[in-house]
């Protein structure tokens, strides 16, 4: 109320100037006299129905609101820290994980694959000539998948079938591949089978149980299912 | 004087069954003429489905080559079923080891003439 | 819980039609055209001693080629589809394949290749097509289409390749084919199907018709011009089954206990009847040419009351008629009768199994 | 539809299995399981009182597999089909610790595993515990005990099959209670899961792929269902067994060597990669070295990149 109003003049006092002059500028007296003008002010522009109500709590010595007052939003701690996290919605607006589709290219991602062979290998501790140990299959549950070449080597859909590039991204249903023609496919888990070869191992993933976000699938405990059937 | 008929349902079922003997050189105690192939086929029907169920279930020996105890049957499309269960339950033929071989069926005689599955070309 | 005592038998359709040839909305034309793939024909006709020579002239000289283990991408090659699928009507539906349990492919003369899959092949082979009319409910058989003749199939498109890449990978897309061609230009030998098959070092075999006469004397036959057909279809259509499967209902009709099956009535005693079974691989032209020359001949003096011809198609085809699906559940007959008169009017059967639609 | 098949060829000592391969040839099938038959995989002492002292080992024969030639087999090249062999182990299950034993090596060699359960208690625990493929019944002999839906909903849910042997039928004995058990289990299964065989003693009680399929009609099959019985639900079953195999039904690893020539494009992609990256020597020992500082880290700085911004 820092800046006076013409309604916030109720509560002012006259300028002095002007209430020496009050007589000869033939004012009211209500004018001069604040709870007259007041109660003439309230019968103006309050309703009827809530002037009766203030009348009655006036009597009682009551405060009473006559406008809707909204409160005003308490700051939030996490706006008091300064830092928040974003929820779903504001995520998805952000897109931050979305690969953009333009300018994937195949050649830039050979590295990562490179790397990914590296990991895997010491991962499984491969040995071309052996059979891969019980632990190492269990292994490759929860091993790491960016960067691998896989191929749809069977689908339900056939149009996928024998789409093959290097993961970009894996989400909970789905695998981003990078293609040698440099398309950025994505790939539905649920409905694929899906191989790759490491060191004359040939690794098939049955991708109807592998729906897992890769985060939950390194502590998730796998079980066994029905059939490997599509 | 266009006419045209579209019959769903035929009336009777044709297969063409042969009857498999364990040990063939071996001749069988009698001679399996048609009259006695017919009886192999009612026995079988009785021994699955009694007297009475058996003998509900009429079929036609139109054709039997003795030679490959080879035949064709004709049998109400309703009993079908149970014809041809019947067939494949019975193993037995006159205390020898048999089985009946049920080479074709078809709703129509006329499809028993040709097997193109079988036919070797030359 | 008690077994069911009355069994229904799988569903199946005989159509029968009668019309005239020279009736204008006659369909025998595409009845003939229509139905691809044809394994046997049979010809049937009382009072004559044997078949005419003309009709055994139009189905005999037809030789037609069996190729063994031929892949599925020698089909799609563009020499290929230029040289014959384009020239000519190339017919070719694979042997030695159940339908009901494994792959089953043809090449229509329309230039379309349909391939019959099961749901394994039909997971790996990378091409899209619709689930099978015949098991809606469960995925068991899919059908592939794939248009040679477009102009759109043509290397560097992406269709191709795609097709291509598709076969070429499959090494297991492997079939024996029957096949024929016929060439719109009558001066190319239809031969050359098979030189250019051979060429490629696959083994080709030239097969003819083989043909079986039988000739019946004093038998019973039916009178049709007393017959009322429309009541008695059925009937007729068994004793020509029967006459087909060699039947001797005199025989076998003198012991009741074995069967009692009869000749349906009003019959009489004909001199002799003559049957002509040709079994191999015939177009629909040869078909033709048959009913035209049984035509013909029922023109000519002393000529039999009637004659009729019997088509069965290939139990294992993809298609039936018109290209549409067909499939193999106990049986899978796809087989058409006609029964000709000398006045042009035609009686017209169409049998189908449980596994293929109305024809 | 799958391929016809037969996965009961009984293994006998003194009938030829050969011979009982070559009808199922004849008759047009193409995937055969022969099926070794023990008893009781656990023999007890006389006493078998203290459960602590370890039981007499049984021998458990090696899974068979019969070599036919080319000319064997000849009838059915012309066909275009190929006969695929498998094995398959049946018990009879009257001891929850004798699935213990199932678990070892010797018995696990097999391709498909069988259990007869001859109480309710164990027919429950087949139907929803252990790991097998095929429940079977001495269908011939009255069954001792009802079957509950609930477990047989909990089998087919798991991907268990029932079996149905035919050759019982064919006695005048069992023949009752053959279709009456038949029925028995068509009334729980609906139809579902449920494989029939041949169970063969000798080659002429096998019968062909459509013959059986028109007896799975008689005992209460519906059209599709009959014939799905030896092909489709068989190829469902022999996948169970392979997803048995795998690791957790999520991955499964093969050598090389093993991988056919017609999958051989399905690591393609693979390889060219591979072939390029060793082509390239002093990169890959670059990467190689990168790796060995890299891989404990990388994991776990994938796990914090995914769970939030």
């Amino acid at each position: 109320m820092s800046t006076p109003t013409q309604d916030s003049a109720v509560y002012s006092e006259l300028p002095a100037g002007v209430k020496r002059q009050a007589t000869q500028l033939k004012l009211a007296d209500d004018v001069r006299d604040g709870s007259a003008y007041l109660s003439s002010f309230l019968r103006r522009h309050v309703a009827p129905r809530n002037l009766a109500t203030a009348a009655a709590a006036n009597d009682a010595h009551q405060v009473v609101l006559l406008d809707t007052v909204v409160p005003k939003k308490r700051p939030s701690s996490l706006q008091k820290k300064g830092r928040r996290q974003l929820n779903a919605r504001e995520r998805r607006g952000v897109d931050c994980f979305a690969a953009s589709t333009a300018r994937q290219t195949y050649r830039t991602h050979v590295p990562l694959h490179t790397l990914w062979r590296g990991y895997m290998r010491s991962l499984l501790q491969l040995e071309p000539s052996r059979a891969l140990a019980a632990d190492a299959q269990h292994r490759l549950l929860k091993a790491d998948y960016h960067g691998c070449v896989l191929t749809v080597a069977r689908s339900r859909c056939p149009s996928l079938v024998g789409v093959a590039g290097i993961v970009l991204q894996e989400t909970r249903c789905t695998w981003r591949l990078v293609t040698r023609e440099d398309r950025l496919v994505t790939v539905p888990k649920a409905t694929c089978v899906f191989t790759f070869e490491l060191e004359g191992h040939v690794v098939t993933l049955y991708g109807k149980h592998f729906v897992h976000r890769p985060a939950d699938r390194c502590s998730k405990k796998f079980k066994s299912k029905a059939t490997i059937d599509l | 004087m266009y006419e045209r008929r579209v019959i769903t349902k035929s009336e009777f079922h044709y297969m063409r069954v042969s009857l498999d003997v364990q040990n063939p050189a071996k001749a069988l105690p009698v001679e399996l003429t048609n009259v006695y192939f017919k009886q192999a086929v009612t026995a079988a029907l009785t021994r699955l489905f009694g007297d009475i169920g058996g003998a509900m279930v009429a079929v036609d020996v139109l054709k039997y080559n003795e030679g490959d105890r080879s035949a064709i049957l004709r049998v109400h499309s309703h009993n079908l079923v149970k014809l041809w269960s019947a067939l494949t339950l019975t193993d037995r033929y006159m205390s020898r080891k048999c089985a009946f071989r049920v080479h074709q069926v078809s709703p129509y005689l006329m499809g028993l003439a040709v097997n193109s599955r079988e036919y070797e070309h030359t | 819980m008690a077994a069911p005592l009355n069994f229904n038998s799988p569903k199946n359709l005989l159509v029968f039609e009668q019309s005239s040839f020279s009736n204008e909305k006659s369909r025998h034309k595409t009845v003939i055209g229509d139905h691809y793939f044809n394994c046997a024909v049979e010809v049937c006709s009382p009072n004559v001693a044997q078949i005419p020579t003309t009709v055994t002239a139009s189905l005999s000289p037809s030789s037609y080629y069996i190729v063994r283990n031929l892949p599925l991408s020698r089909l799609i090659d563009k020499e290929f589809i230029e040289a014959f699928v384009r020239n000519g009507a190339f017919y070719a539906v694979s042997l030695n394949t159940r339908i009901d349990v494994a792959n089953s492919v043809a090449v229509l003369p329309t230039g379309k290749l349909v391939l019959s899959v099961d749901k394994d092949m039909y997971e790996t082979l990378g091409l899209e097509g619709r689930r099978s009319i015949f098991s809606q409910t469960r995925e068991r058989k899919f059908v592939i289409e794939v248009e040679l003749t477009k102009p759109s199939f043509t290397p560097g498109k992406k269709n191709y390749e795609r097709t291509k890449w598709c076969f070429s990978e499959r090494l297991n897309l492997r079939f024996d084919f029957v096949f024929t061609w016929v060439p719109h230009d009558k001066s190319i030998c239809s031969s050359s199907v098979g030189k250019y098959f051979s060429g490629m070092g696959l083994s080709v075999s030239s097969c003819r018709a083989q043909m079986m006469s039988n000739t019946m004397k004093d038998v019973c036959v039916p009178d049709l011009l007393a017959l009322n057909i429309l009541e008695n279809s059925q009937d007729l259509f068994e004793w020509l089954g029967a006459v087909s499967c060699y039947i001797d209902s005199e025989e076998e009709a003198s012991n009741d206990f074995v069967s009692m099956y009869t000749t349906p009535s009003p019959c009489n005693i004909c001199t002799q009847l003559t049957h002509a079974k040709w079994q191999g691989f015939f177009t629909p032209e040869a078909i033709a040419m048959v009913i035209d020359e049984i035509r013909l001949y029922l023109k000519t003096p002393d000529h039999p009351p009637w004659a009729s011809v019997t088509v069965h198609g290939y139990a294992d085809s993809p298609v039936s008629w018109r290209g549409k699906e067909h499939g193999y559940h106990q049986g899978g007959e796809n087989i058409y009768t006609y029964i000709v008169f000398p006045n042009d009017n035609y009686w017209l059967y169409m049998a189908v199994g449980s596994h293929d639609v109305c024809p | 539809m799958a391929a016809f098949s037969d996965l009961n060829i009984l293994h006998m000592e003194n009938v030829s299995t050969k011979e009982k391969l070559l009808m199922a040839i004849k008759l047009g099938y193409e995937v055969v399981a022969i099926n070794n038959y023990v008893e009781n995989v656990l023999v007890k002492d006389d006493k078998g009182k203290s459960k602590k002292e370890p039981s007499k080992v049984v021998e458990i024969p090696a899974p068979v597999k019969v070599h036919l030639t080319e000319r064997d087999i000849g009838d059915l090249k012309v066909k275009g089909a190929s006969l695929k062999q498998l094995s398959r182990f049946t018990t009879v299950l009257s001891d929850p610790g004798q699935w213990r034993r199932m678990q070892e090596d010797d018995i696990q060699a097999y391709d498909l595993l069988a259990v007869q359960p001859t109480t309710e208690k164990l027919f429950h625990m087949a139907c929803t515990a252990i790991e097998i493929d095929i429940i079977t019944f001495n269908i011939g002999d009255k069954l001792t005990y009802y079957l509950k839906p609930a477990p047989v909903s909990k089998a087919i849910e798991r991907g268990v099959h029932f079996e149905i042997v035919y050759s019982e039928g064919f006695h005048s004995s069992s023949r009752r209670t053959f279709i009456a058990n038949a029925l028995r289990i068509m009334h729980v299964t609906h139809g579902k899961n449920v494989i029939i065989s041949s169970g063969a003693r000798e080659a002429m009680d096998v019968r062909g792929p459509y013959d059986v399929a028109n007896l799975g009609l008689l005992i209460g099959l519906q059209e599709p269902q009959s014939k799905d019985a030896i092909s489709t639900n068989s190829r469902a079953c022999v996948l169970h067994a392979n997803t048995r195999h795998s690791v957790k039904s999520v991955i499964s690893v093969r050598s090389s060597s093993e991988l056919k020539a017609e999958d051989q494009w399905t690591v393609e992609a693979c390889r060219k990669e591979a072939s390029e990256e060793s082509g390239d020597d002093s990169s890959e020992s670059a990467a190689e070295e990168a790796d060995s500082s890299f891989d404990a880290a990388r994991p776990e700085s994938k796990r914090r990149r995914m769970d939030g911004v």
